[in-house]
C-alpha cells in the first residue's frame, strides 16, 4: 500500500508540471497585462512601463517562463500583483474556506444522497421511488447560481422580511461582523448558521448525483446471490439493506468521490460568488481578469493538486471499502 | 449422431403480455385524429403525443396562418428561420398522421423473436412514466424551438418603447412579461429555446465523438496508447476548466461557435474513461477475441464490434451530458462567459435577469424554468435510458 | 540621548500620548519587511490602549456601534496610496484611514485637513505653496506626523519608478527632493509652475508615514505588507483586519484631533466585498449590511419601497461615452460622428437604463463642476433627421437599397461597437445603439469583450477598434489633454486620435489658467468645440446612487464621495446591531 | 529399453505429416503493476516453453487446472496473444512471423471455439449478419445470394434452421449459441480448431449433443481439434492424444488411452485418480490427494514445478534444483526426474 501511494504521487508530479506549463502558456497568451486594468488618464505611458518593470513583466516569455518555473519547482509560487502579498499566503487565506465549504457540502451532500439512493432502490418502482427521483432531478437540473440566489430569496429574505420565520439565514459572508467579540459556541453557532445557504445550495446538486448512483448501485446488489442468502436466513430487511447490501453497494459510490472533486471546486466558484464567500474559485475568476497571473497559476496548480489527490483518496478507499482490490 | 433441427433446448415461445388487439375502425379514426385510436386501447403515452402533436401543429397552423402563408411564399424573402419551422410544421404533422394511420392498421402483434436489444430497452423504457414523460417534453421542446418563427408573438431582438413598455410585469400583451430592453420575455425563451437545445446537442455531439474514439483507441490498444491517452484524460480533468474557459474566452472573441466548441472539447474525458473502460471488459470478451481470431482488421473491431457495444452508456452520458451542458452554458453566463446579446439564451437571460430579481422576477424565472424543464426531461429519459439499457436494472 | 530627552519634555508639556515610538535608530530600514506587520502591530495596539484610555468616550448617545459598507470589489492595493489606483481604496485613505493636506468642502473649495493652513507666494501666478501641518496628529502607531512625513510622500509620488498611478498630478510641479522643502518639523514648501487648480493634487495625495516605509525600495512599494496586511494611518479610523475578498475592518481612532471632530462616533465601521449585486440588495433589506455602494438603478425602487432603507443620490465624477476612432476611413468625418450622436435618443437611454438617475453629457465636464455649461444639456438632443441630413451630406447613402448608406466607393457605414463583459449599461448602450443607428442607415455590431483584452486593444500601438462603450472617472481638476491633444495621439488613452488646431491651443491654455472666472468663457468654448468635433459620442453622468439603512445617521455622500463624513456617522443605541443579535433570534 | 529416451522436440515426427508444430512456447505477461515504472520481475510466466504437434485429422487433449496455462496456449496458438518466445509452425508456415496478409489467410485455417456461450457472440448482431459478415470479409460465399445460401448451409450443419436468422444471440439457449460459435468457425472453412472448454459452460443433458456434432464434423470436414479442458473424461473421450500441463509446462503427454491406463508422472496420476470412474477395479491406485496450493506462476518453485507438491515417494533434493525435460520414448513423454530413471 505504502509503495502504490508513493508511486502514484510520483506519477503526479509529471501531470502537476504538466498543467502548470500548459496554464502557464494558456494565461500568458491572452492578451492585455495587469498594467493595462489600471489605465486612467493621470497615468503616464512610462509610468505603465515602469509598472511592467516592476512586476518583471517586461521579459520574454521563455525567460519568465524559466523563472517561475525554478521559483514553482522549489515551493515558491511568486508574488501576486493585486494582492500585494505572496500567492502562497494568499492561498492559505483562502484555501482554507474552500475545502471548509466543500467539504461541507461533500459530507451533506454524501449523507443526504445515500439516503435517498437507499430509499429509491428499497420502493423501487414505487411513487415514493418516482417522486424522490424527480425532486433530486429537479435541483440537479438548475444553474447552481440560480438554486443559490432561489435560497437566499427564500431563506434570508423572505424568511425574515416577509414570512418572519423564527429562523433565517444570513444571505452573505462567512461570519458576522461581530465575531471577533462572539464568545466559543456562539462564534461556533455564528460560523455554522453563515454555512447553511452556500452548502446546502452545493450539496442539493450533489446529493442528486449521488443518489442516482446509489439507487443502481444498490439495486444492483441486492439482487446478488449473497443479499437473497441473508433474506433467507430470516434476517430483518433493515439488517438486510444496511448491513449487507449497503456497504457493497457504497463501493462504485466511492468512486464519485473523486469523479465529483472537479464538480464540487468549479460549482464553488458561482456559490461563493452568490454568497460572497471568499475562496478558490473566486479568487481564480478574479485573478485571470485582473491579470494577475501569479495568483491564477498557484491557485490553478493547488486545484490540479487537490483534484489528483482526490482521485487517490478515493483509490484508497475503494480499498478500504473492497478487500478484493490489493495494491501490491 | 443427429441432432433435431433446432436443438432440444430451444426457447419455449412465451405469449408477449403486451400483444394488442387490433382495433376496428382505426385507421378511419386515426385519419380524422391521430392518436385516438391509440388512445382508445389504451396507450395514452403514444396516443397523447400524436394528439398532442396533431392538434398543437394544427392550432399553431390556423392561429398563425399569416406568418406560415408568409413563409410559404418564395418571394416574401422568409428568413432561413422560416423556411426550417415551415419545414418542421409540415413534417410533424405528416409524422403524427401517418405514424398513427399505419399504426392503427397494423397487426397489433408483437414480435417476440428477432428482438434486438435496443427494442428490448424501448419497451422497457416505455414503461417508465417518467422517463416517457421527459421523452415527450423533449420532443415538444424541440418542436417549439424549430417553430420558434410561428410561435413567438414578437420579435425577439426587437426593442420596444424603453419609456413605458420596460419591465412590464406579466400581462395579455406580454404574457411573460418585458425586459430592461422591453422586447418580449415569452419570445426570447421561445427562440432561447434553439440556442440552448444546439448548444447542448453540438456540444455533446463533439464531445461523445471524441470521447468515444479515444476512449476505444486506448481500450483496444491498450499498453503505451492507453497510458499516453489516459495522461491526458488526467491532465484534461485535474485542469481547471473555468480558468480555460475563461482564457479561451478572453483570447478570442465569445461568439456562440467558440463556447460550443469549447463546451465539446472540454467534456470528453468522462465518455473517454466510460469508454475505456467499457471496451477494456468488452476486449476480454469473447466475441471481442472471436471477431479477431476470424481476421478481422482492428479497424472493424472497433467500429463494428466495440463501439455499437458501448453506445448505451454512451448515449446515456450524452443525454445526460446535454442537460449539463445547458447548465453549464447557464452558469457561464452568470460570469458574463455565455452566450452574448443580443442573442437570446436561457443562461444568459437568467444571468442578466437575476440582479432585477425582486423587481422583475419574470425576467430570470421564466427562462430559469425553461432550463430547469428542459435539462429534467434530458436527464428523465437519461436515468429511464440507463435502467433500460442495463438489462441488470429492467424490472 | 537627545530623542529621550525630547520625549520627556514632550510628555510634561503636550499630551501623554507624544509618548509614542522611538525610531530613532534608522526608521523603517530596521523595520525588515517579513516582520514589518508582527513589528508593527504591538505598537500601534499598545498606542490605541492608551489612547483609549484617556480619551474615552463621554456618555454621549452618539458613540458606539458598528457600521458595514458593502460593494462589489475588494480593495486590491489597499491603504498603500503610492501604489493604489481604484476609486474606492483612494476614499478610504483620504477619509477613513489616512488624511491628505487639505480637502474639498461641500461647495468643492479646499479646506485645511492635514495642513492647518497655507499660503502661496502669487496668487495669480503661484510658484511656491508653504503648507503649515498641525501638531496634533498621530501615526497610529504613536509617532507624530509630521513635514517629514510629507517630504517622503512627496519624493515618492514624483519619482517614476514608484509607478504612481496619478503622475500626472505632478506635471507642472518640479519633482523629487528639489520639488519640497521641510521648513520646520510641521511646515513644507513646494516649487510649482503657474497652472490651473494647483491646490487640487493635495487633496487627493494622502499622506504616507516616513518612519515605517521609508527604506524600502519605491519599485517594491506595491509589495510592501504595508498596504493590505497591515497599515498605519493616522486618519480617524484605525485598520484592525484585512480578510481578502472578504472584509475590511477599522476601528475607531479616539486620538484623532479633536479640532477636527476628535473620535469618530461608530466604534467600527466594516468593508464588505459581496462581488453579485442580487445578494447585495437582500444583505441590505435583511440589515445584513448598512449600506449598499452603488446598486444597480434598476434596484432602487426596492430600496425606495423598503420602509427600512433610504436612497442617497449624490453627482458622480464618473461619465459613460462611445470613444470613436477616428483613424478609420468611416469615423473620420465629424459630420458622420455627429450624426451618431444626434441619431441615438440619449436622454431615452438615461431615462430608462438609469431610471432617470443621471445627466446626459455633452463633455466630461461633470454637472457639478464650475465650468459646467448648463446650456448644452438640452443643445443636442435626439435628432434623426438631421442625423440623416449630416450623413447624405458627408457622402453616406444607401446605394444599394439594403438599408445600410454607402459612401461613393461603395463601402458599407459600418462598424463594430466592442464593450466591455460584466457591464450591464454598457452592453444596453450597444444594442441600443445597434437598434437605433440602424434605423439611420448605420449598421452596427455590437461585439463583446473582456475588459483587459479591450482595454489592450484600444491603448495598443494598432489601435484595433472602431468604437468602444467606455467610462472615465475625472478628478475634480479637469484636464482632457491625453484625451484629445494632438501632441498625445501615439499615446495610450488618445482612443479617437483626432487632430484640431484649435483644440490643442484650448486645452494648453486651460492647463495654465489659475483663474476659475478667467477659465470659464475657455470652458464654454471647449465644450462646444467637443460638439462640433464629437471625438467621442458622451452619454450621461449617472448619479452615485447607494442604498443606506435609515439607523445610520448624519451621512452625507456627494461629490467628493460616499466615505467623506463617514467619522461623523451615528447609529442610535437602540438600534446598534447587538453583538448576540444575529445568534440569537 | 529398445528406443532411447529423447526429449519431445527431438522426437517430432517429420514436418510434412505435420499440420501444426509448437516447440518451446513461452508467454509471459507483465505484472500485474499498471502504468509506467512497473518494478522488476513480476511476469506472470503463463506458459514456460510448451510443444507439441497435431497430425492432420487427429485431436489433441490440452488438459490441466485451471491457470496452468493451457488457454493462453491455445490462444498463442492462433496468435491472439502475441507469444514471447518460440516456435509456432502451421503446415511449415513459421506463424510468428507472418504478416498482417499471412495472418489473415492463417486465420481462415485455423479457428477457435470458445467456453462462453454468453460472451462469444455479439449481442448486438442477429445470426444472420454475424455469419454474413465473416463471409464478407473473406469474400467467401459469392454474391449476396451466395451468402444466404451459405448461411443456411453452416446453421443446418450446426442443426439451427434459416428460421434462426434473424434473431439475436440473447434468444438463444447456451447450447445454441455454442451451435452458432461452430457455425461462426465453420464459417472460414478451416483445418484446425482450437475449442476452448467447448462444453464446459452447458448442462450436462447439451454436452453430449454438442460433442455428439462435433465429432460429427471432424468426421464429415476432415477437421484437426486442438480441446483444451479440465475435464478428463471429455478430453478422454475426444482425443487422439492427451497433453497434461502444470504451471505452464507440459508435464506428460501420450496416446489417449496409454496415458489414462499407464500414467507416468506424479501430477497426471493425481489428477486421473480424482475421475469419478463408472468401473472401478483395473489396477487403479487409491485417490491420491495433493496436497499445498498451486504456487504462483510469478514466482515457481526453482527446480521442478511440482516438487513442493509431489507425493513420489522417491523425490529427494534434485527435484528442487533440477528442472526435468518432457523426455521418453515416442510417442509418450513425462517430465520427472524419478520416473525417467525409474524407467
Amino acid at each position: 500500500m505504502t509503495r502504490y501511494l508513493i508511486r502514484r504521487t510520483v506519477l503526479a508530479i509529471p501531470l502537476v508540471l504538466g498543467i502548470a506549463t500548459l496554464l502557464f502558456f494558456v494565461i500568458n497568451l491572452a492578451p492585455g497585462d495587469p498594467t493595462q486594468l489600471m489605465i486612467n488618464p493621470s497615468m503616464r505611458a512610462e509610468v505603465v512601463e515602469q509598472m511592467r518593470a516592476n512586476f518583471g513583466l517586461d521579459q520574454s516569455l521563455p525567460v519568465r517562463y524559466t523563472k517561475w518555473l525554478t521559483a514553482f519547482v522549489r515551493g515558491d509560487l511568486g508574488y501576486s500583483y493585486s494582492y500585494n502579498q505572496p500567492v502562497s499566503q494568499v492561498i492559505a487565506q483562502i484555501l482554507p474556506n474552500t475545502l471548509l465549504l466543500s467539504g461541507a457540502a461533500l459530507v451533506v451532500a454524501f449523507v443526504v444522497g445515500v439516503l435517498i439512493g437507499i430509499v429509491q432502490a428499497v420502493r423501487q418502482y414505487s411513487l415514493l421511488d418516482q417522486a424522490l427521483s424527480f425532486v433530486a432531478l429537479f435541483f440537479y437540473s438548475m444553474p447552481s447560481f440560480w438554486l443559490a440566489l432561489m435560497m437566499i430569496l427564500v431563506f434570508a429574505l423572505f424568511a425574515r422580511n416577509v414570512w418572519d420565520w423564527p429562523i433565517y439565514f444570513p444571505p452573505s459572508g462567512t461570519r458576522s461582523v461581530d465575531f471577533a467579540q462572539l464568545g466559543t459556541w456562539d462564534q461556533i453557532v455564528d460560523r455554522a448558521r453563515y454555512m447553511v445557504l452556500p452548502v446546502t445550495s452545493l450539496a442539493l446538486v450533489l446529493a442528486a448525483g449521488i443518489a442516482r448512483y446509489t439507487r443502481s448501485s444498490m439495486l444492483e446488489v441486492v439482487r446478488q446471490d449473497y443479499v437473497r442468502t441473508a433474506r433467507a436466513k430470516g434476517l430483518r430487511e433493515r439488517t438486510v439493506i444496511l448491513k449487507h447490501a449497503l456497504r457493497n453497494a457504497l463501493i462504485p459510490v466511492i468512486t464519485l468521490f473523486g469523479l465529483y472533486l472537479p464538480v464540487l471546486f468549479s460549482g464553488t466558484v458561482f456559490i461563493e460568488y452568490v454568497f460572497g464567500w471568499p475562496g478558490m474559485g473566486k479568487t481564480i475568476i478574479d485573478a485571470i481578469s485582473l491579470r494577475d497571473y501569479p495568483v491564477v497559476m498557484g491557485t490553478s496548480v493547488i486545484f490540479a493538486c487537490m483534484v489528483v489527490v482526490g482521485n487517490l483518496i478515493a483509490d484508497v478507499l475503494y480499498a478500504v471499502v473492497d478487500p478484493r482490490i490489493r495494491y501490491e | 449422431m443427429p441432432l433435431p433441427v433446432g436443438g432440444g433446448d430451444a426457447v419455449t415461445a412465451v405469449a408477449f403480455p403486451g400483444a394488442r388487439r387490433r382495433t376496428r375502425g382505426g385507421r378511419l379514426l386515426s385519419a380524422v385524429m391521430p392518436g385516438a385510436p391509440q388512445l382508445l386501447v389504451g396507450r395514452f403515452g403514444a396516443g397523447l403525443t400524436a394528439l398532442l402533436v396533431w392538434v398543437g401543429l394544427l392550432a399553431v397552423l390556423v392561429l398563425r396562418w399569416d406568418r406560415v402563408w408568409a413563409a410559404v411564399r418564395v418571394s416574401s424573402g422568409a428568413s432561413l428561420d422560416d423556411r426550417v419551422a415551415l419545414v418542421t410544421l409540415v413534417a410533424g404533422l405528416a409524422a403524427a398522421w401517418v405514424w398513427s394511420f399505419r399504426d392503427a392498421g397494423k397487426v397489433q402483434e408483437l414480435r417476440w423473436v428477432g428482438v434486438s436489444q435496443w427494442v428490448l430497452a424501448g419497451r422497457a423504457f416505455s414503461r417508465n412514466r417518467l422517463a416517457v414523460l421527459g421523452a415527450v417534453g423533449i420532443l415538444i421542446l424541440y418542436l417549439v424551438a424549430l417553430l420558434a418563427p410561428f410561435l413567438s408573438p414578437y420579435d425577439p431582438s426587437a426593442l420596444g418603447d424603453l419609456l413605458t413598455e420596460r419591465l412590464v410585469p406579466p400581462s395579455t400583451a406580454h404574457l411573460l412579461g418585458t425586459d430592461h430592453f422591453a422586447r418580449d420575455v415569452l419570445s426570447r425563451v421561445l427562440y432561447g429555446a434553439r440556442i440552448s437545445l444546439s448548444i447542448g446537442f453540438v456540444a455533446i455531439g463533439i464531445s461523445v465523438t471524441i470521447g468515444t474514439l479515444l476512449g476505444a483507441v486506448a481500450g483496444f490498444f491498450g499498453s503505451w496508447v492507453d497510458t499516453v491517452l489516459m495522461r491526458i484524460v488526467d491532465m484534461v480533468i485535474a485542469f481547471p476548466q473555468l480558468v480555460l474557459l475563461i482564457t479561451v474566452i478572453a483570447l478570442f472573441q465569445p461568439s456562440i461557435f467558440l463556447i460550443i466548441a469549447v463546451l465539446g472539447l472540454t467534456q470528453w474525458t468522462g465518455t473517454t474513461r466510460l469508454v475505456r473502460g467499457e471496451v477494456l471488459s468488452l476486449r476480454e470478451r469473447e466475441f471481442i477475441q472471436a471477431a479477431g481470431a476470424l481476421g478481422f482488421s482492428r479497424a472493424r473491431i472497433i467500429f463494428f464490434h466495440l463501439v455499437p457495444n458501448v453506445l448505451g452508456p454512451v448515449i446515456v452520458a450524452a443525454t445526460l451530458g446535454i442537460g449539463n451542458t445547458i447548465v453549464l452554458e447557464a452558469s457561464l453566463s452568470f460570469l458574463g462567459l455565455g452566450v452574448q446579446p443580443p442573442t437570446p439564451s436561457w443562461g444568459t437571460m437568467v444571468a442578466d435577469g437575476r440582479s432585477l430579481m425582486l423587481q422583475a422576477w419574470w425576467l430570470s424565472t421564466f427562462p430559469g424554468l425553461a432550463i430547469v424543464f428542459t435539462v429534467l426531461a434530458f436527464n428523465l429519459v437519461g436515468d429511464g435510458l440507463r435502467d433500460a439499457l442495463d438489462p441488470r436494472l429492467r424490472r | 540621548m537627545m530623542t529621550t530627552r525630547a520625549r520627556i519634555v514632550l510628555g510634561l508639556t503636550v499630551v501623554a500620548a507624544a509618548c509614542g515610538r522611538d525610531y530613532a535608530d534608522g526608521g523603517a530600514a530596521a523595520v525588515g519587511v517579513e516582520t514589518f506587520c508582527a513589528d508593527v502591530a504591538p505598537h500601534v495596539d499598545a498606542f490605541m490602549a492608551r489612547m483609549e484610555q484617556e480619551h474615552s468616550v463621554t456618555d454621549s448617545a452618539r458613540y458606539g456601534g458598528t457600521v458595514v459598507v458593502a460593494s462589489i470589489g475588494d480593495m486590491v492595493d489597499g491603504m498603500n496610496h503610492f501604489v493604489s489606483s481604484d476609486y474606492t481604496a483612494s476614499q478610504n485613505q483620504q477619509f477613513v484611514n489616512l488624511m491628505s493636506l487639505i480637502r474639498y468642502d461641500a461647495s468643492i473649495q479646499p479646506q485645511p485637513y492635514l495642513a492647518e493652513s497655507w499660503e502661496v507666494d502669487d496668487p495669480t501666478h503661484p510658484s511656491t505653496i508653504t503648507f503649515h501641518l498641525r501638531r496634533d496628529v498621530y501615526w497610529h502607531d504613536g509617532v507624530r506626523t509630521d513635514a517629514n512625513d510629507v517630504a517622503f510622500t512627496y519624493r515618492v509620488v514624483t519619482d517614476p519608478e514608484t509607478a504612481y498611478p496619478n503622475a500626472a498630478f505632478w506635471d507642472h510641479y518640479v519633482g523629487g527632493a528639489e520639488g519640497i522643502e521641510v521648513v520646520d518639523s510641521f511646515t513644507v514648501r513646494v516649487r510649482l509652475s503657474p497652472h490651473a487648480e494647483y491646490l487640487d493634487p493635495w487633496t487627493g495625495v494622502s499622506i504616507m508615514p516616513r518612519h515605517l516605509l521609508e527604506g524600502v525600495p519605491v519599485s517594491q512599494l506595491k509589495q510592501h505588507p504595508y498596504g493590505t496586511q497591515c497599515p498605519v494611518g493616522n486618519g480617524p479610523f484605525v485598520f484592525v483586519e484585512h480578510r481578502p475578498q472578504e472584509s475590511w475592518t477599522f476601528k475607531t481612532n479616539p486620538a484623532f484631533p479633536t479640532d477636527l471632530g476628535g473620535r469618530p462616533y461608530v466604534d467600527r465601521y466594516v468593508y464588505r466585498v459581496i462581488p453579485e449585486q442580487a445578494t447585495l440588495l437582500t444583505d441590505l433589506l435583511t440589515e445584513n449590511i448598512d449600506v449598499y455602494l452603488a446598486p444597480r438603478a434598476d434596484q432602487v425602487p426596492e430600496i425606495i419601497r423598503s420602509e427600512d432603507l433610504d436612497l442617497l443620490r449624490s453627482v458622480s465624477r464618473s461619465y459613460t461615452l462611445v470613444a470613436w476612432n477616428a483613424r478609420r476611413p468611416q469615423l473620420a468625418d465629424a459630420r458622420v460622428r455627429r450624426a451618431m450622436t444626434l441619431g441615438t435618443n440619449r436622454h431615452e437611454i438615461v431615462e430608462a437604463q438609469l431610471r432617470g438617475y443621471g445627466v446626459v453629457a455633452n463633455s466630461g465636464v461633470p454637472p457639478f463642476h464650475w465650468a459646467y455649461d448648463p446650456t448644452l444639456a438640452d443643445s443636442v438632443r435626439y435628432d434623426p433627421a438631421e442625423a440623416r441630413r449630416l450623413l447624405e451630406e458627408a457622402g453616406w447613402i444607401d446605394r444599394d437599397g439594403d438599408g445600410v448608406r454607402e459612401n461613393a466607393e461603395g463601402a458599407p457605414l459600418a462598424f463594430t461597437l466592442k464593450y466591455n463583459q460584466g457591464n450591464q449599461y454598457r452592453q444596453d448602450i450597444a444594442e441600443i445603439m445597434q437598434a437605433q443607428l440602424g434605423q439611420i442607415g448605420v449598421k452596427v455590431q455590437p461585439q463583446v469583450m473582456e475588459f483587459g483584452t479591450m482595454i489592450a486593444q484600444l491603448s495598443g500601438e494598432e489601435r484595433d477598434f472602431d468604437a468602444t462603450v467606455v467610462g472615465w472617472v475625472t478628478e475634480f481638476k479637469l484636464d482632457d489633454v491625453d484625451l484629445f491633444h494632438s501632441s498625445r495621439i501615439d499615446q495610450p488613452y488618445a482612443f479617437s486620435g483626432t487632430r484640431n488646431a484649435q483644440m490643442d491651443r484650448l486645452l494648453d491654455t486651460l492647463q495654465l489658467v489659475v483663474d476659475r472666472q478667467a477659465a470659464i468663457p475657455l470652458w464654454k468654448e471647449y465644450q462646444q468645440l467637443l460638439l462640433r468635433e464629437q471625438p467621442y459620442t458622451y452619454f450621461y453622468f449617472p448619479e452615485r446612487l447607494n442604498g443606506i439603512n435609515k439607523r445610520v445617521r448624519g451621512v452625507t455622500m456627494d461629490a467628493r464621495g460616499e466615505w467623506v463624513n463617514i467619522k461623523d456617522w451615528w447609529i442610535p443605541r437602540d438600534k446598534r446591531r447587538a453583538v448576540q443579535r444575529a445568534a440569537a433570534r | 529399453m529398445s528406443e532411447p529416451v529423447a526429449s519431445i522436440e527431438e522426437a517430432f515426427p517429420p514436418s510434412s505429416d505435420l499440420l501444426l508444430e509448437v516447440r518451446g512456447l513461452v508467454k509471459h505477461f507483465p505484472g500485474r503493476s499498471r502504468g509506467i515504472g512497473r518494478g522488476a520481475g513480476g511476469h506472470v510466466r503463463a506458459v514456460d516453453g510448451v510443444s507439441f504437434w497435431l497430425q492432420r485429422g487427429e485431436t489433441l487433449g490440452l488438459v490441466g487446472e485451471s491457470g496452468c496455462g493451457k488457454t493462453t496456449t491455445g490462444r498463442a496458438v492462433l496468435r491472439l496473444i502475441e507469444p514471447t518466445a518460440g516456435d509456432i509452425r502451421f503446415r511449415g508456415q513459421d506463424v510468428c512471423a507472418m504478416d498482417h496478409r499471412a495472418l489473415r489467410a492463417f486465420r481462415r485455417q485455423a479457428q477457435i471455439m470458445f467456453q462462453d456461450p454468453f460472451g462469444s457472440l455479439n449481442p448486438r448482431l442477429t445470426v444472420g449478419a454475424m455469419l454474413d459478415e465473416v463471409l464478407r470479409v473473406h469474400r467467401l460465399g459469392g454474391d449476396r445470394d451466395g451468402r444466404r445460401r451459405r448461411i443456411a448451409e453452416l446453421l443446418e450443419r450446426v442443426g439451427l434452421g434459416s428460421e434462426h436468422l434473424d434473431r439475436y444471440p440473447h434468444e438463444f439457449s447456451g447450447g445454441q449459441r455454442q451451435r452458432l460459435g461452430i457455425a461462426r468457425s465453420l464459417a472460414v472453412e478451416p483445418e484446425l480448431l482450437v475449442l476452448d472448454e467447448p462444453v464446459s459452460a452447458l448442462d450436462v443433458s447439451v454436452q453430449a449433443q454438442v460433442v455428439n456434432l462435433l465429432e460429427d464434423l471432424q468426421a464429415e470436414l476432415r477437421l484437426t481439434y486442438l480441446i483444451i479442458a479440465h475435464d478428463l473424461s471429455l478430453v478422454e473421450h475426444m482425443s487422439d492424444r492427451v497433453a497434461v500441463m502444470y504451471l505452464g509446462r507440459i508435464v506428460e503427454t501420450a496416446p489417449a488411452a496409454e496415458l489414462y491406463r499407464a500414467p507416468r508422472h506424479p501430477y497426471t496420476r493425481a489428477l486421473l485418480s480424482a475421475i469419478p470412474r463408472p468401473d472401478p477395479g483395473v489396477g487403479r491406485v487409491g485417490r491420491i490427494v495433493l496436497v499445498g496450493d498451486v504456487p504462483s506462476p510469478v514466482s515457481p518453485p526453482a527446480g521442478c514445478p511440482f516438487h513442493p507438491r509431489c507425493p513420489h515417494p522417491g523425490k529427494d533434493v534434485d527435484c528442487g534444483s533440477l528442472v526435468p525435460d518432457l523426455e521418453g520414448k515416442a510417442p509418450h513423454f513425462a517430465a520427472c526426474l524419478k520416473e525417467a530413471m525409474s524407467e
